[in-house]
């Protein structure tokens, strides 16, 4: 039992973390995030520089580090508040070609991933299927050697920058049966794949992405048709410990700037702090943080466990990061007050990520639900 | 003991209904359904139509233009109104300022600012919460310096809902530096076209212009323009925000929304079911409206107390602290029901009158942007905090 | 639109106050609930002298006043920690005769009642019902002109003391089937019909009720064969209502004892009351009490609407009284410190009669069920 | 970072695991699973055994008789105790008094008190609260006053936990009255035989007798029975204090009751289902459990912190109040699982050997009492405010 980190991965968050406090200054992030893209091509080309984009990749392709390298990358994404597409690109696209791709594809796409020239997208949900992951509407018809698409993905973050968007699409079986879902790589300039894009509101950028008779080649297929389920929930469960660790960021970063907000902002004669409401109400956000951390660790540390331990491993933590997120967003902003209610102030943007966090891969009842289902 | 209206009432219901179904111009209703942000011209197309039916004030005396409604007319007024989404009256002239004036105004204060206050010629705004002064308001440091028979007004005011919109602004200001904080304080009316004040707007972070800064520089005010007494202005700021919190609970407001959220949940798929079939989303609606049914038995108490003459006390604290809890949760559980669709957030969305289409399901319009917005509820107008502890002082005597 | 009482009504609320105040105080209330019976016959028999066994029964039969005047008696009972059955008897027993008995029932049974000669008990529950009412696996069978009954119900509250027991049994149909359902009054001494008595954790008294073989004529069907379970319904909804009474007056009298408490214990040198923490706390346990009284009117004010609005008016007061109750139960226990942890101060016996009283009639998920099925 | 336990750890679990399996008799067993009171001979029968192995003090020194077990080696056997259910080691003497003794105690008084105190043959009980000093333990009263080698004790303790099975207390009384609170406190080791002494019960809500009030009247107490210096006992106060939290968590035992909880939802019908299978009564289920692991690795995360020497501080306030949270949200769902039947209440089903069968299923033993005697867990030991105080002011120095 230890949870210390290594030295390689000391000096990995030392690097990340300088990272954030040096050149993702809040306003620097609100300029980046207003801006046409929705962040800076100069700091992906950075990211690659400094060997983030290979976290968590094979090693054969230029990859190095697992779960705890990821976390940490993804804890410092959370305290910057990053907005470049890190998630979809490089933990839910890559995480999905390393894990069922050819060699073909592997050693097209993460070498390309991993130096900056590559972005990825996953489009899993649509319209109706609320957080249903085998919920698929979409199909894919063979036609010759390759496959023909229609349908509709929902709400693809980092679609827009995409080079190639992974998309899950049904081969066969009934719209929501487990088996039939298959995974292709689309590119993002594919005749018949139109996009509709957009800024979400927590300041990052995502996608409708309609397909009308997208004809693709064999080699789009990623893994075994029919059999993808298993492969996106497994990624899907990284996405989740991924967004933990950004999430505990946000919570972090909240805790801090409010506590130091509740000893110097003064009411009634006395810093606001000395309230004991207040102070309890802070007490509150520094133990959602605890949990949340904890329960990051836990995720992150068990993601390679058997198939059902992982997946109460990502329920729970969901759950529970879901709840912190939320609490520790919405008290900050009170806390806070009128200034809390601000869009200059940064508090309010960690609020509205930390509510997105929490619909993302489904919101806490549907991770109660599921981990109900596993625990009984 | 008896629930039921009287048949005058009832007959007034039908009355206001009819006259909502006549008159409320259908885009305004569209409007207020979709969430839109309006525009000032829309506040202002609603007021002159109900000025016009001499509606305008229910609460207000007659002498003053006002229909001097009973507590339970207003309350059917309100329901009705939002029952057909018609767009809410701004408390700013109406609510807070309005009644301030014709009770402790002078004759030709009353007859000035009065009639030009209920046409909607003057569109006011609200000067009290200062930078450094949010929950403690009396610490205000706006300073009104005597020059014969001006004041010279310095210092800047915070949280101005709508004064972009503004004519006139209602200003407390300290006219006093030595003594209790509470005895220095002065009451003024300002016209928002004097040299030397500026706005500047203050975006939320739904991303909206709701709110401003106003500072005053040199601004002379005359003195004329004051209400009532130097450094007596405590008492009357007091007086409106006592009326602030009269319909604080806003419970014909919180019917409609939870009347929305229910259609939408129905409307909803979630992998097959409807999201309001789900046993965990429906119970926390479930939740919500039996705390909504609570909230608008103890507001019908509050108000057959005043009907026979009690004065709502910490019992309003109670409807606001309760009314905004529900709204949140309210708009909480909308942006809940909609999943992935409450993500996507375009200006445009909260521009009056684009044509712009919302991504995904027509109901998920505006639902953010509200959400985002109504958190400040339980900051704004006391916060939360500041009304428990009115309620511990005033009403448990801790 | 009026919440206030009449003259009459007025009287007897002081009336019932006075008794409560003058004759039931908390050591009185603890002798006579660890007594045998776990009441008093003689207050019973001041009950009858003073007209309150009287209240809501059918004039004709000796009875007056209606749902305000019975909301008026069991909020005094709420505040006294009354252990005399009153519920059972007047309440759900003499309120199921009156609503379904023959006159020849009704005149042998609710001036007995009234005039304190005859107790009543229902048993509803059964060990596998939880608290669908329709749930039903006692059987009662017809044999010559009489039926044979056969079951067991549960947690019958009232029952050792009850001259008469009245208990829902299937004359037809399956388990869980709404139609045939009747009811059947049942003599306590009846051959086959074997009683368990055992005190409550709220300090009253209940028993399991068993009948084997248990013979009873025709005359003891109580309303239509098959069509009980509306009746039990209405009866059951005029049940709730009274305990939602009951639950004010319980809370009322903690939230005054705590109040005070908050005012009069000193810790740190201050009265407690001065932390505000527990100042919030008590402010919310004030609303919530607000919020039960109001929620107590509405369905008290409702109980003879049409049933779609009198089962919402229910199960919407139930909901909020099982919470407000508990709430303020658990919080006066917490801001008494050990005392509110001891037998020996009242504050813990009304937390413990808030907590049953969440659970009578079915609780807070059972009701929020009910009424979220009902307003869908 | 690694979540595995090592192979010896590993090896230690199965160790323990096996003398549970062999040694824990299945009437201690039996009662511990039906929640039923324990006599004190059947504390005293399985401290007798855990002795006779050498596993009475997982966390003293081996040189006072101790196993000086690692953190993680304590959590392993807490677990596989409460997973056998074990009966609870109590701990006044070993976690509270014991540690005091070998720390600060004279080579007599460890020589004298730490073999009994492990043996069982001095059962020990804490002289603590006061009725005047609750949350403020500083402001006790009760005063020992010098006369020759003897201090003179008068005043009173209360919620003293099994004082009436007790031979010794440990308490604090006050030894000099001038001067800040803290500094006139001593710390004295009293035979509960010494005339003067009167332990009256104070019967609790479940109608069970855990605690007493203890009456010092001229007590005489010979000098020697004092640890450490006069005036100097807040400190030796606070170490105990320090070492009653560490464990506090009680992830083990939560868990045990979280299986119980769930087993028994599993067997109870619901009008047809099984109450399991209600989507809310699951949710809730499922949010405790959740709660409960985050505890478990803010557990596991503090416990290698100490392993690597950092003594816990603020955290351990935050492992007291998140465990008390747990286990009352257990067993408010146990008594919610049982429906009806969790109302019946007979004195007998506390009584330690009676005949009794419970009313209702058989899962319904003790659920109630369980209940409300832990009401208090949130009161004791310093209540949720005052933890929330401590890490206000320790962990974000507010």
């Amino acid at each position: 039992m230890d949870f210390n980190l290594s030295e390689e991965q000391q000096l990995l968050k030392d690097s990340v973390d300088r990272f954030v406090l040096d050149d993702y200054d809040f306003e620097k992030r609100r300029k980046t995030s207003n801006s046409d893209d929705g962040f800076s091509r100069d700091n992906w080309k950075t990211f690659a520089e400094l060997g983030w984009l290979a976290v968590g990749l094979p090693e054969e392709y230029g990859g190095f580090g697992g779960p705890v390298e990821t976390m940490i990358v993804m804890e410092a994404i959370g305290r910057g508040l990053v907005t470049e597409p890190y998630l979809p690109t490089v933990i839910l696209g890559a995480g999905l070609v390393a894990e069922a791709g050819t060699d073909a594809q592997k050693e097209s796409i993460l070498g390309a991933v991993a130096e900056g020239s590559c972005m990825l997208a996953f489009g899993y949900a649509e319209p109706t299927s609320r957080f249903n992951l085998a919920d698929v509407s979409t199909t894919a018809e063979k036609k010759g050697d390759g496959y023909v698409l229609n349908g509709h993905k929902s709400v693809v973050y980092g679609a827009a920058a995409a080079d190639k968007i992974i998309v899950s699409a049904r081969t066969s079986g009934g719209v929501r049966d487990n088996d039939g879902i298959s995974l292709f790589i689309v590119d993002n300039n594919t005749k018949g794949l139109t996009r509709r894009d957009y800024p979400t509101a927590d300041g990052l950028r995502a996608s409708e992405v309609e397909m009308e008779n997208v004809e693709v080649g064999a080699d789009a297929l990623l893994g075994t048709e029919g059999a993808a389920l298993p492969v996106i929930e497994k990624v899907v469960d990284q996405g989740i410990a991924a967004l933990c660790a950004e999430a505990v960021g946000c919570m972090e970063m909240l805790k801090d700037e409010t506590n130091e907000y509740l000893k110097t902002r003064k009411q009634f004669g006395v810093p606001i702090g000395k309230f004991q409401v207040l102070q309890h109400r802070m007490v509150d956000c520094f133990i959602e943080l605890e949990q949340s951390r904890s329960m990051t660790y836990m995720v992150t540390l068990k993601l390679d466990e058997d198939t059902e331990s992982r997946r109460k491993a990502a329920s729970s933590a969901k759950a529970q990061i879901g709840k912190g997120g939320v609490f520790i967003g919405a008290q900050s902003v009170q806390m806070h007050g009128g200034m809390g209610m601000t869009d200059e102030l940064k508090i309010s943007h960690y609020y509205k990520r930390l509510m997105q966090i929490d619909t993302m891969f489904g919101n806490r009842d549907w991770h109660l639900k599921q981990f109900a289902a596993l625990t009984q | 003991m008896d629930l039921a209206f009287s048949p005058d009432e009832q007959a007034f219901r039908s009355e206001v209904r009819a006259f909502l179904e006549a008159e409320l111009p259908d885009d305004l209703r569209h409007k207020v359904r979709q969430r839109q942000e309006l525009a000032r011209e829309d506040y202002l197309c609603w007021q002159r139509i109900l000025h016009a039916r001499g509606w305008i004030a229910g609460s207000w005396p007659k002498e003053h233009g006002g229909c001097d409604w009973t507590p339970a007319q207003r309350h059917i007024f309100d329901e009705e109104c939002h029952a057909a989404d018609a767009p809410p009256l701004l408390p700013f002239g109406l609510q807070m300022v309005g009644p301030v004036i014709y009770t402790f105004g002078r004759p030709d204060q009353k007859e000035f600012f009065l009639p030009r206050l209920l046409s909607g010629e003057h569109w006011w705004c609200q000067g009290y919460s200062e930078p450094g002064s949010g929950s403690d308001l009396a610490s205000l440091q706006t300073a009104a310096v005597r020059d014969g028979d001006d004041y010279i007004i310095n210092g800047q005011k915070i949280w101005t809902s709508l004064a972009h919109h503004a004519d006139w602004i209602f200003c407390l200001v300290r006219t006093q530096k030595e003594g209790k904080q509470q005895e220095g304080i002065s009451f003024l009316l300002i016209d928002m076209k004097t040299p030397g004040i500026t706005v500047r707007p203050l975006i939320l972070m739904d991303q909206g212009h709701h709110v401003n800064e106003v500072f005053f520089e040199n601004v002379r005010v005359p003195v004329a323009n004051r209400i009532g007494e130097e450094n007596k202005g405590w008492t009357y700021a007091k007086f409106l925000l006592g009326n602030e919190r009269a319909g604080i609970a806003e419970v014909a407001w919180n019917k409609k929304l939870l009347q929305r959220l229910k259609e939408m949940a129905a409307d909803t798929p979630a992998s097959g079911d409807r999201l309001l079939d789900d046993a965990v989303f429906s119970r926390k609606v479930a939740e919500t409206e039996v705390k909504l049914t609570a909230l608008e038995y103890c507001n019908l108490r509050i108000l057959a107390a005043m009907q026979e003459g009690s004065p709502p006390g910490g019992e309003a604290s109670m409807l606001k602290l309760l009314g905004s809890e529900v709204t949140q949760a309210i708009t909480e559980l909308t942006v809940e029901a909609l999943g992935y669709y409450a993500a996507p957030y375009e200006l445009a969305d909260r521009t009056p009158g684009s044509n712009w289409s919302p991504v995904g399901p027509d109901a998920a319009e505006g639902v953010m942007g509200q959400h985002l917005f109504m958190r400040a509820i339980t900051i704004a107008g006391g916060s939360s905090e500041v009304q428990k502890n009115i309620i511990a002082k005033m009403v448990l005597g801790l």
